[in-house]
């Protein structure tokens, strides 16, 4: 089947089976049409097609609207981890039902008092008898109060370096002990969750990777992260956002050439950014992988949504911050996208360090044992 | 000129913030606090002539203390009554100014745009109030003139959770007509909310400055990478400037008549932005924490947009600099 | 569309690249190595028609060059001459763009304004024409067209010095009437310059980057402090940003006729920017070296900013792009 | 004699004596009628009076042109530094010859290597019979080429951290072995020199403060070097700046709106910063010392000068990059107030540091011998 037909075949499964009554029933449902895991090895349950397949079905997903919310995490993070750094018995358990939607998985690394540097986490997990018993508090977890299993990181070790004592878990979300809180954020709603982990049991089958070995088995994780993060940027939701040109400009008097030259300045930021997206999209399918290049591309979309909420809401005036205007909303949603996913700050870093090659910051967090490490309490 | 506080003005802001460390800006309009405010602390009536039982302060005063109740985010009638006590002073609405010394809760409206209309000693139409719900006295711009009105005020929905806003409906009321507005009372009133933004700049600069002092990431306090010190170092900029600004205006009000409605359209245009600039930056330098309801950071973000457009879309401000200055 | 570059325009990159390693972009015009580039390279007449001698590429080809012309801070007549070949080629003018596949140094103007006026075949007035002194090919824009006329030119003193641009007078010298200049050709001339401008931003950024991996401050590389790191990593962001938008507009030269006019306009608005910010930042992040006369920085600083206003001030193309957005 | 006595007698005697015909004859003069020193102790040659009377003085000079340039790092540095830190003797040699202009004072700090690091210099002074001997190059120094004397920071001891190594000397420009060269900058003149010193001999009565203990000297050179420099940011010389608000809203077309706008930008931050400065002089006289917080002041004044060049290029287009206009020479000399009297990062952490109190940096080169520090090469 060459990929046009492949691509007509997709589009016409997704007209018929959409709208959805439910979104597990509609994952059954794709994965037996055989278009979840399109690139994942078939022996646990993908398709083992290529990146070309999988380029093709989201091309022609764009235009409908698929309730796969909920599985988000767990394909964009926890698969790709469990694939690169699970046993087969872990694959055998996890991958197909996670491919099915028979289980919804959440990550859990971010807490409280390590936020851009997650290796500073505090969770711990203590052997026990036949496993572990998990103490502490994860935070910024989207799904949870869905989530049947999590990929959780915990600190096992104090007397080693802070990225060298961590160990990496699955983790039953309806074991005893496990609390799941919404946290209500500046925009009102409650996007996110708190998990509270008190005496939870973990097996050790349910262990990922090495003891204190966690840390590479994160890196995994946040480097598909990334990737699920920078390959959407910009791409979509233009039309959409209030405070996108379009929108601006139908929205606004443009009667006063200095209005007119503040969309200008919007409609130039905008393009300049959806063609560097287009360009590493471009390389991305010429085969040159972006790297930490994506960082740029996040860090400009977190600016141009910032600056095109903050214009937005200027330019309509009072009107913009009273009965829920959606500017005023788009402006409380705004630092979102400077804090999901790495800062702005972290994203600079990267890009200094990593695109750049730049010098690296004196480290003093790299030998000292986690123990003896100023941390938040 | 002088662009110092003196020490009376000291003292008074020191009584003030006093006050105000009791105020949680999540719980509205608490009248109790109001009525210790406006009267042991008296500042209810500050601007209002001492003849109509006010304190006959200057605008300089009044900006000191519109400082503090913008850096505690004060929710409630406050800000509204000063604009009012602003309109009525330069009216000279002698019964109304004495029932705001008194403590009356007041509000004048619509601050930007039209939508009532006087006809016959009656108003119809509709406009949004600054806490038009909580104002007993309801002051109301028409092309007409100025009356004052009770209509029928319905809340509304606002982002800025400290500070109410109302739809207020008139369907034939009879009002009072108080006469043509000056456009003194609007430099007035720009100078006033300057003053209030320059509160809301320090309180968010003051908080990301204390966060950076203690939260660590990396072995060591934020505040020690110059990504965030030299941004704060900037706000800090941004800080030592606004304040120029606003005693600079504060002083024309009082004592420069000719040069206040270039001061008070600078002020807006250079401390409006400055603000929210601050208040953002302070909001996304706290991380996490700082996107969440339980921080004040999305308070001090979503009061100082609020602010920068309270009297119209900023651009006016910056049109109306043109043209004062003559380009 | 395609924004990425074909194995030959790498390899044209690399040959011309390997070329300008030789170039100083303080020696001024150098004939031979115009021979030399010319010839062998054959870049004169890149972009004139097979039948007239030339190579017959495209703009996507040229803007590759261009970039590289940029980066080196080519002197003398190059981008003078890619301008007159773009509206030779666009009015069809074959003797002439013959010429400039030869080698003939060329050069049109005034790229803003006005100056020189036609009147029963000869030309009076006076303007500003880049590289005007070295052209032998002289383009002069008129209300009546555009014309080929040599008058008496003058160099003056330039803020570039990498770039020098002369007076010509015009006293009635008999000129040959070209044809009336097509909108095409200022948008194409647009996108080559900010080809150029997008070599000049590679280039000022690359040599701060460079620097910052060497240059020690307080015991450790400057480039190790977020303070420059942060700047650097922005200023990356931008030169992304900025080869996004060229080759796209070169895209469009080549391929989309009716997108042009939008992308020349894009183009000039944010790369034009861009690239001093970069040039800007890369001499203050020098340090005291990058004020001295024998450091390169200045001389991308002010070509930056002379490239910059060029073709007008930056805002004409603003408010060209408010017009082709109908807003 | 009162203030007011005292400024029309010193107004009456600047109108009889300028302008002058020779700027040394000049400074004599000066001292002679007692405007020389003013706040200096009168044991040392000064006038011993106050404060009051010195702001009297400025305030009146202002409207005049003093033919005092090459006096004003003696003035506002070297004199400063001599009667905080000299011994009797060494201001019984010196400081009354500096106030009557009778010697030219220069100061050698900077080196090629060491800019914003000031102690990291290399410049080394050795012990020979009866002094020393100096080797290094300095740069950036203003006057020099009319000096008579230099105030030089050497490094006399490599075993020990970097600013513990240091010694100050008082450096006779004429001595065999000094050669002082014109340094071309970017705007094409020479405004600064590079000063070479090829086995130089320094007698040892010459040393101000002990033997390494240069660096504490040093500071109060650079005290009244930041002092001397914000005290008189942004409160003249706007009049004769083409890029100044006034001069841009005489010379561009004001017919578009938008260029309008941008002019009331460089208003606003004009204003800003006037009214700023204006603050800190009304805080100045009340007593209430402005410290660190006059490094904003000189960032800001920095940054305008910057945005103010480059917008009036803008605007103007392009004969402002030709024919030697003011404009384009505005831009040309704009980065030396980003770059003389400390870069703006170093303003930043500054301000950061002392102003905010904001934890400092971990510092690489605080207890590292200065043979073992990374230094330029």
């Amino acid at each position: 089947m060459d990929l046009a037909e492949y691509r007509s075949a997709a589009r016409a499964w997704l007209a018929e089976n959409l709208p959805a009554s439910d979104p597990k029933t509609f994952m059954a449902a794709l994965h037996d049409a055989g278009y979840s895991g399109i690139t994942w090895p078939a022996e646990w349950g993908g398709q083992g097609l290529t990146q070309a397949e999988e380029r093709a079905f989201a091309a022609v997903a764009r235009d409908f609207s698929l309730p796969t919310y909920v599985f988000s995490i767990g394909l964009g993070m926890c698969g790709p981890t469990l694939l690169d750094r699970g046993t087969p018995a872990q694959k055998e358990r996890y991958v197909r039902r996670l491919l099915r939607g028979e289980e919804i998985w959440c990550q859990l690394f971010s807490e409280p008092g390590a936020g851009s540097d997650v290796a500073g986490l505090q969770a711990k997990a203590e052997r026990v008898e036949g496993g572990w018993l998990v103490n502490g508090q994860k935070v910024w977890t989207s799904v949870a109060q869905h989530a049947d299993l999590g990929l959780l990181l915990t600190r096992t070790n104090v007397d080693v370096p802070k990225h060298k004592g961590l160990t990496m878990f699955v983790v039953d979300m309806h074991a005893p002990g496990v609390t799941v809180r919404p946290l209500r954020d500046m925009t009102g709603r409650s996007n996110f969750n708190e998990i509270f982990f008190d005496d939870v049991h973990i097996p050790d089958e349910n262990r990922i990777g090495d003891v204190d070995d966690g840390w590479s088995v994160a890196v995994t994780t946040l480097l598909h992260e990334r990737l699920s993060i920078s390959s959407g940027v910009g791409m979509s939701g233009q039309r959409d956002d209030p405070s996108s040109f379009e929108a601006l400009s139908a929205s606004v008097d443009t009667g006063d050439p200095v209005v007119r030259d503040q969309l200008v300045e919007l409609y130039v930021r905008s393009r300049a950014l959806a063609l560097f997206n287009q360009r590493l999209a471009q390389e991305t399918k010429a085969g040159i992988f972006p790297g930490a290049r994506g960082s740029a591309a996040k860090l400009l979309l977190a600016e141009l949504t910032s600056f095109g909420a903050d214009l937005g809401v200027s330019l309509a005036g009072p009107e913009a911050v009273a009965d829920g205007h959606p500017l005023g909303a788009a402006l409380a949603l705004a630092p979102a996208l400077s804090l999901g996913g790495g800062t702005n700050e972290i994203m600079r870093n990267i890009i200094g360090d990593r695109v750049l090659n730049l010098p690296p910051e004196p480290r003093v967090d790299k030998n000292v044992p986690f123990k003896d490490l100023k941390v938040n309490s | 000129m002088n662009l110092l506080l003196t020490g009376e003005q000291r003292e008074l802001r020191a009584a003030v913030r006093s006050f105000l460390t009791t105020v949680n800006p999540r719980d509205g309009y608490a009248p109790s606090g109001y009525e210790r405010l406006n009267g042991e602390l008296g500042l209810g009536g500050l601007i209002v002539p001492e003849e109509y039982g006010g304190s006959g302060a200057g605008h300089r005063d009044l900006a000191v203390v519109l400082e503090e109740t913008g850096a505690a985010l004060l929710p409630g009638p406050f800000l509204a009554t000063v604009f009012a006590a602003i309109v009525l002073g330069e009216l000279g609405a002698k019964e109304q100014l004495a029932a705001i010394a008194a403590g009356t809760p007041a509000t004048v409206g619509p601050l930007w745009g039209g939508g009532v209309t006087e006809s016959g000693g009656a108003l119809t139409g509709e406009a949004l109030f600054v806490n038009g719900a909580e104002a007993e006295l309801v002051l109301v711009r028409t092309p007409q003139g100025v009356f004052a009105c009770r209509g029928t005020a319905s809340p509304v929905e606002t982002l800025d959770i400290t500070r109410s806003q109302a739809r207020i409906r008139f369907d034939g009321e009879p009002a009072l007509a108080l006469g043509e507005l000056p456009a003194r009372a609007s430099d007035l009133i720009a100078v006033a909310l300057a003053a209030e933004q320059l509160g809301v700049l320090r309180a968010a600069l003051a908080a990301i400055v204390e966060y950076a002092k203690v939260r660590v990431a990396f072995g060591r306090q934020i505040g020690s990478y110059q990504g965030v010190k030299h941004k704060l170092a900037d706000l800090h900029c941004a800080l030592e400037q606004a304040e120029s600004i606003v005693r600079y205006a504060a002083w024309t009000a009082d004592e420069d008549p000719e040069e206040l409605p270039k001061a008070a359209a600078l002020a807006q245009a250079y401390v409006g932005r400055a603000c929210f600039q601050a208040a953002k930056e302070s909001l996304l330098l706290h991380g996490g924490i700082g996107f969440t309801w339980e921080h004040d950071a999305h308070l001090y973000y979503k009061r100082a947009k609020s602010d920068e457009v309270l009297l119209g879309p900023p651009r006016i401000h910056r049109a109306k600099l043109a043209d004062l200055l003559e380009l």
